[in-house]
């Protein structure tokens, strides 16, 4: 078993805070797990990506060409990232901000690989907390894999949060919660 | 008692195997990608009776240490390329003065700025020249979280065992990444120092520890001393071997290159190739015997493969060490675009098949 | 209290390796004379520094460390801070202290090190054989201002005393010579002030003391030591700032 | 107490003799191992052992005899 | 008309061929055993139009250098060991930044304050790791003060050539020796260089001088555009060959322990002895075919003593130039007591007699 | 005269890298005005520091080049030494110019150099993500003090400006800010009096700009501009030193 | 004079919404590609061209239409 | 033709001052020189020396080990380069400042060596400059082995002393003609 996960979007849309958290949680179910972030300068404003690996051997590289799923949350990210994702790979994509063209370059794009249209954008503000998008699309990831039971969700979020940050426990949650049952919405609905 | 896991970036894993180590002093000055070292550092080392302070440059930084270290501290800095540069006057006087203290590289792009992203650029740097004159490190590349940590905190131990600096060299990728660390108390031992350090002069003359040696034969016997601690320390050399002798090729990696290039060698042997992978854990001493006897393992001349993220300088000690007994195939990716370990594949692949063998 | 023909305890007896008439040998001999007094042996640290005085150690019968050139200040703080029960002290020239060193000893000064710093103001680089420094007099002759120092090129002197002054986190700061008797017995006191200032917690310290340099001044050893009341003129003497006792 | 003169230190820079106030010292014909020629006594009468010439030598030259005794 | 011949110490010659070379600015901070050059300098310059100006620190000066450079000049700075350390950022920043410049190092004992005779500590630090990074220097090594000279104007045509820094890598014996110096106006060129250096963005759009490069292929790519000029740089490869091929041992030695082992030949090679001798010029890029033809050059396999006046340093130039083409063995004095013809003469009758290759 | 609501010229139009209410965009652009006013584009040579202005050549459409952390002045130096006829100009952070970079600063201008130095005081090392540097204010949070800066640890705060202007060879002194419309026109008159005192061969000049960096401040754009007036309360305002005309 | 605000400059930071004297500016709910709210006309029939926000506007987001015609 | 001397003395004696311009007459005579100092910081009061070769082919090595001329001006340096004097060589030495002893010691150190005992203190003393002793010693030197002539140690001492030091020329050439005809007085007594 072995997950390959590049998540990708803004500079202030969460995605180190996603991918950390994943990478958390993944180490508490039990799993090798690493994570990789790109950072920097370059980052503000501009798009910003990790990678996640969850495995059940040990992992070599933290690099990865090829991953098997992306999460992707700004349009950059989509032309960057989806040529890279594996034939047959799964995107979870924010529906918000990246618009899906019929022409044939994007058909060309996506081809051989399954992506997943969500609003993860609409859904955060329904939430509660139009921040907390990056929280839709890790909960909408686990609802597809079944990576990390609830319990650990909310230990690793806890953690990530810090006492700092406490008071936002709950509107992460929601948002998580909100990712999660929109992709159930949207698998009964397949 | 299971042992505590977290999930920490590599430098995280540094400065809380210096923690781990006794470390109880830390001067440096900020510098990207090493940043969570000084900032956890500055919420640890207060807590537990510590010293920690940012220095208004590298340059003051590691003569901080240097202060710290000749009354007995367990002194640390930590900074990346360029502000490693800026050391080395530093560096040669810590060396001459047979002075303890653990130093950490992050490496990143160079030369100059040059990028943030991750290199092994200062290889040449770390164990040819830190400084002037011909003192010398003891060079530690860890590659994992975990060997971060447990090889920060030797470091303190071998630091004092050799009166020599000891450097932990890493970079951005193994800096950045994060990844579970197994935390457990790891043995390390304090040495006595009451016989050198300085303390006031209580009850005995005056104590000097001076580099300075006007006299000729003076220096060069310090310099002998010092060379012959070097081959001392060859006791200490570690390296990770995975090669039954029998392999037509073996990869030589460092650091976060050598976990790019045994990913690839774990999918070659699967598949059957006979490729072998050899990581030098101490950089200097160089583990020369190991790979020389790797070398001469079995009757057929073997081709040695050296994947680096420079411009290739690893490859000349490795084509030093073997001295002709093998091939040497030099792979260096300049810094900072990283290969892929799908990418190293294909090279090895390349390799195997190659009759001659390039000249270095 | 120590009293003239009193051969300091903590001076070692080696013969100093100055040139004649230089006055590193006068206040080496004051150092040991207040470490003597303030009963400091025990406890201190001093800091050699690069310059004609690197041979502290085989003078002054304390801990010593040789610190690389211009860096002694840093080198004591790292000191200080992980024994603050120490005293600890610098002996720098004006090259080491003002030229090299400027940042490393304002900075220190600026954090308040509790270190206390002497610098040795001949206005020249004496051991390397008396290029231009910092503190150069206008229009003096040096070996890499052969035509005298401009102030177009080479700026004016920089007054160190009066910007350590300036910081908060000085405790006491004053200038000196030791060119005529009365100047040697006011310096001693300056020390002892600089010393307890560190003793006492309140802050970095820092004399500067107005030398000659015969050999690159190219002047016989009294003409040199008349000199020094020429750089008087650009250099005032006198406490700059002190920090009253702690309460 | 006596005067005595370190000769072996002394480096004849003559800062001694300039600031005696009684003119007590002189500069000598001696040399001394280093080559230097050293200060001597002038009139050593004149000495009031007002200790200038110990507070301006840079050499340590001028100690108490009894500190030095061979 | 005979040129004119003057007594001069071998950093007088440096500091003459300076000017010769055209060298318009120095920038330096004063450090025994290269003095006489800021002195020369502060005299000479300003009469011809220059600049010369006594930095705050070494730091300072390479820095006031790089910013001199970058607007055309043909600057330069001297050192010694201490202070060259020091300008190990600045050197790194000068190689990214492809400036031209001469730097000279005129060695002494090491490490740390070490003390003022000669010494050959710093190879390393000259021709692997100058600064952090790849980059790298040209290195001359001078061995007389007619070489010194001439060496020194050369210098500041390379540095333009290549846009690279040069260093003049010399040490305190050749420094301080005073020899008959044939002053002759060498043929330098200059090099047109509007189109790059910095000089007011007049009817044209700013320029940029810079070595930052975030995206990680620009910097790769940047580095592998400096990798290359190296490889150019190869045609400047100078060496000196004291052997027919038949000799059963070749000395190898640079700068002035080159003298002293020259005059250990000569002695050796009157009376019979199989001894030739090799002398690198250019330090880097290193004359490695050079010393392969000479291996190769006759049946028999030779011993190569590699002598140097440090703790062994070169000898891995030359072990990984051969590959295994002949027995190395290192001949290492750590500074600073020199061995006199003599000596060196007992060490190489010792050596033929030798049956096996020592391990370097 | 440049008015509202022109695009300097020779500002290039790409979209700055900075933190949304970062002010080195403000000074970008009055640099940029002085520049097209006093018609120096053609003979300018910018130095770019280490620190969030890095990219200064993205923006500055004059040559550029980059200097070393600390080292501008240095850098700046050996330009104008080899080339008078250019105006040159550093553009440097608070960590660049005071902490690592004040030995090459301090010299700089104790020379003389016929520079202009404008060095942008956010209190913080911005790029490397809020670390304390000299100039942070006591008892302020940083990275790398989690407590708030302790005098008793980090020492005060450090006025540069005021050392400066004590210098003889500095020709021009004075800090500003830029969190309001006055500051903001009174930065730039400063900008043009130090530029031309620099083009009248004056000497050093030297303009400190407080500015605001929301980021690591952690603060919204907005507050964070308000509490630059904080800085002011330590940071006075105005011009320290200005040499009369030359005759 | 007409003024244009180059959207795609802006960061949505407030700074010259707080300064602008005729409340004339408002921070909008569009988003420019770099993901920032942009500012925009509240009252444009306010402004009286005073230049302030131009003065305190970080990005350079107020410039003279005519300067700026595509 | 081959000679290589080593002087040694005080510091203030003048040793570098000699041994380069015995080196410079040398050139100026057409011949092969080098001039290797000793120097730094330890001159101070200390001994210092210096070596020069003069010779009618290319010089390699400026150092030598066992040189065939010594001029010796004081007390220490008798005893640190005596023993490395060349049996069959000779040396100068300052009969002031090195006294002649009787002891065994003594007599192994110069045995198979020709001492010239000269009393160089007082010759250039005579000569109305204490401190020209050095030159004293070349003008021995060279009044036993001719190596240049009158002309060119003119035009050497001349041009070591520099426009600055114009006016010792006279002192210094005497101290010279006294050193010379004290060893022409010395061989003739013999
Ligand atoms: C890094 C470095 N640069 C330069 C030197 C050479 N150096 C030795 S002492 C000195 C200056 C001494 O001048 P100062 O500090 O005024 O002391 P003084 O000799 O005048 O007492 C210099 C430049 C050195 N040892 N190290
Ligand atoms: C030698 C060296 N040390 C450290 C760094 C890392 N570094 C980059 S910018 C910076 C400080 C920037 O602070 P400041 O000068 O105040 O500028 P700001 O970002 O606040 O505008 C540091 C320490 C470096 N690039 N080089
Ligand atoms: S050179 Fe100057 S400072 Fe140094 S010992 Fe001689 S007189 Fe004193
Ligand atoms: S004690 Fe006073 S009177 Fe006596 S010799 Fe010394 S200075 Fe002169
Ligand atoms: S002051 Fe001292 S060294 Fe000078 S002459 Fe007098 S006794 Fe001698
Ligand atoms: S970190 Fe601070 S100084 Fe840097 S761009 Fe952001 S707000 Fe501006
Ligand atoms: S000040 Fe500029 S960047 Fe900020 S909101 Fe207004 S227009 Fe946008
Ligand atoms: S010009 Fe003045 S009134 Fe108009 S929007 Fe800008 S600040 Fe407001
Ligand atoms: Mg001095
Ligand atoms: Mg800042």
């Amino acid at each position: 078993m072995r997950f390959e996960i590049i998540l990708s979007g803004f500079g202030g849309q969460g995605i180190l805070f996603a991918g950390n958290l994943l990478a958390l949680a993944g180490m508490y179910q039990g799993y090798q797990v690493s994570f990789l972030p790109v950072y920097g300068p370059e980052m503000r404003g501009g798009t910003c990506h990790c990678t996640v690996i969850i495995s059940d051997r040990e992992i070599s590289s933290p690099l990865v060409k090829e991953p098997g799923y992306l999460i992707v949350l700004n349009l950059p990210s989509f032309f960057k990232f989806i040529p890279r994702l594996r034939s047959g790979g799964l995107a979870i994509v924010n529906s918000d901000l990246v618009e899906r063209r019929e022409t044939e370059e994007f058909h060309n794009l996506t081809m051989d690989k399954e992506i997943l249209w969500l609003p993860l954008s609409s859904l955060a503000e329904q939430a509660g907390s139009p921040l907390a998008l990056n929280m839709c699309a890790i909960g909408a990831f686990n609802g597809l894999l079944k990576l990390f039971s609830e319990k650990i969700f909310k230990k690793a979020l806890r953690e990530m949060l810090g006492k700092d940050k406490a008071h936002l426990f709950e509107v992460n949650r929601r948002a998580y919660l909100k990712g999660k049952s929109a992709i159930k919405n949207l698998k009964e609905s397949i | 008692m299971k042992s505590k896991r977290i999930l920490v970036k590599g430098v995280e894993a540094i400065a809380l195997g210096a923690l781990a180590g006794g470390c109880n002093c830390y001067f440096g000055y900020p510098i990207t990608p090493q940043n969570e070292i000084p900032e956890l550092m500055s919420v640890e080392l207060p807590k537990r009776g510590g010293v920690f302070l940012q220095a208004e440059s590298e340059t003051s930084a590691i003569n901080m240490v240097l202060g710290a270290s000749a009354v007995g501290a367990r002194a640390m800095t930590s900074s990346s390329s360029p502000g490693i540069s800026l050391m080395s006057e530093g560096f040669s006087y810590l060396i001459a003065l047979e002075l303890p203290c653990v130093i950490v590289n992050v490496m990143r792009g160079g030369p100059g700025l040059g990028g943030i992203e991750a290199s092994q650029g200062d290889y040449f740097q770390a164990v040819k020249a830190p400084g002037h004159g011909d003192g010398k490190f003891l060079v530690l590349a860890p590659y994992s979280c975990n060997e971060a940590y447990e090889l920060t905190a030797k470091a303190f131990e071998l630091a004092e065992k050799y009166r020599n600096p000891v450097m932990i060299l890493s970079d951005a990728i193994l800096g950045q990444m994060k990844e579970p660390l197994t935390l457990k108390s790891p043995k390390i031992k304090t040495l006595e120092k009451d016989d050198w350090i300085l303390s006031g002069a209580k009850d005995r003359p005056g104590r000097v520890i001076k580099s300075l040696f006007l006299d000729s034969a003076e220096l060069a016997e310090r310099n002998l001393k010092l060379k012959q601690k070097y081959q001392k320390m060859e006791v200490e050399i570690k390296f990770e071997r995975l090669a039954e002798g029998s392999e037509e090729l073996i990869i030589v990696a460092f650091g976060s290159m050598a976990r790019i290039c045994k990913e690839a060698v774990f999918n070659l042997r699967a598949r059957g190739y006979p490729v072998g992978f050899f990581r030098p854990i101490t950089l200097f001493p160089f583990p020369r015997k190991a790979l020389c006897e790797l070398a001469e393992s079995h009757q057929k001349r073997k081709k040695f493969l050296v994947v680096e993220l420079n411009c290739g300088q690893m490859v000349e000690d490795v084509a030093s060490a073997l001295c002709g007994k093998g091939d040497i195939l030099s792979l260096a990716y300049p810094p900072s675009v990283l290969p892929f370990p799908e990418d190293i594949e294909r090279e090895i692949i390349k390799c195997l098949n190659l009759s001659t063998s390039l000249n270095v | 209290m120590s009293k003239p023909f009193d051969f300091p305890k903590c001076l070692k007896r080696n013969t100093f390796h100055y040139c004649p008439g230089c006055h590193h040998g006068i206040v080496h001999r004051l150092i040991c004379e207040v470490i003597d007094e303030l009963n400091l042996k025990d406890k201190t640290i001093g800091l050699a520094s690069i310059g004609c005085s690197c041979f502290l150690y085989f003078y002054i019968d304390v801990d010593i460390l040789e610190a690389p050139h211009g860096r002694a200040c840093s080198v004591a703080t790292g000191i200080k801070r992980m024994r603050p029960d120490l005293f600890v002290f610098t002996y720098q020239g004006d090259g080491d202290f003002s030229a090299i060193g400027l940042g490393d000893s304002i900075h220190a000064a600026s954090r308040g090190e509790k270190i206390t710093a002497i610098m040795i103001n001949n206005t020249v680089y004496g051991m390397t054989g008396g290029q231009v420094s910092p503190t150069t007099l206008l229009y003096q002759k040096t070996t890499t201002t052969p035509l005298g120092r401009d102030p177009q090129r080479e700026g004016y002197p920089l007054k160190v005393a009066e910007i350590l002054a300036t910081f908060e986190a000085v405790a006491f700061c004053a200038r000196s010579a030791v060119n005529n008797p009365k100047r040697v017995k006011e310096t001693k006191n300056y020390l002892k002030k600089a010393f307890k200032a560190q003793l006492e917690n309140k802050g970095f310290s820092y004399v500067e003391i107005l030398s000659s340099c015969p050999v690159n001044w190219r002047m016989d050893a009294v003409s040199a030591n008349y000199h020094v009341d020429k750089l008087t003129e650009v250099y005032p003497l006198g406490i700059f700032k002190e920090l009253p006792p702690k309460k | 107490m006596k005067i005595k003169i370190l000769e072996e230190r002394c480096k004849g820079c003559g800062l001694c003799i300039e600031f005696c106030p009684k003119r007590a010292l002189v500069l000598s014909d001696r040399r001394n191992l280093l080559g230097y020629k050293v200060v001597g006594w002038n009139s050593p009468e004149k000495c009031n052992q007002c200790g200038i010439c110990y507070l301006m030598c840079p050499e340590v030259v001028f100690v108490r005899e009894e500190d030095f005794e061979e």
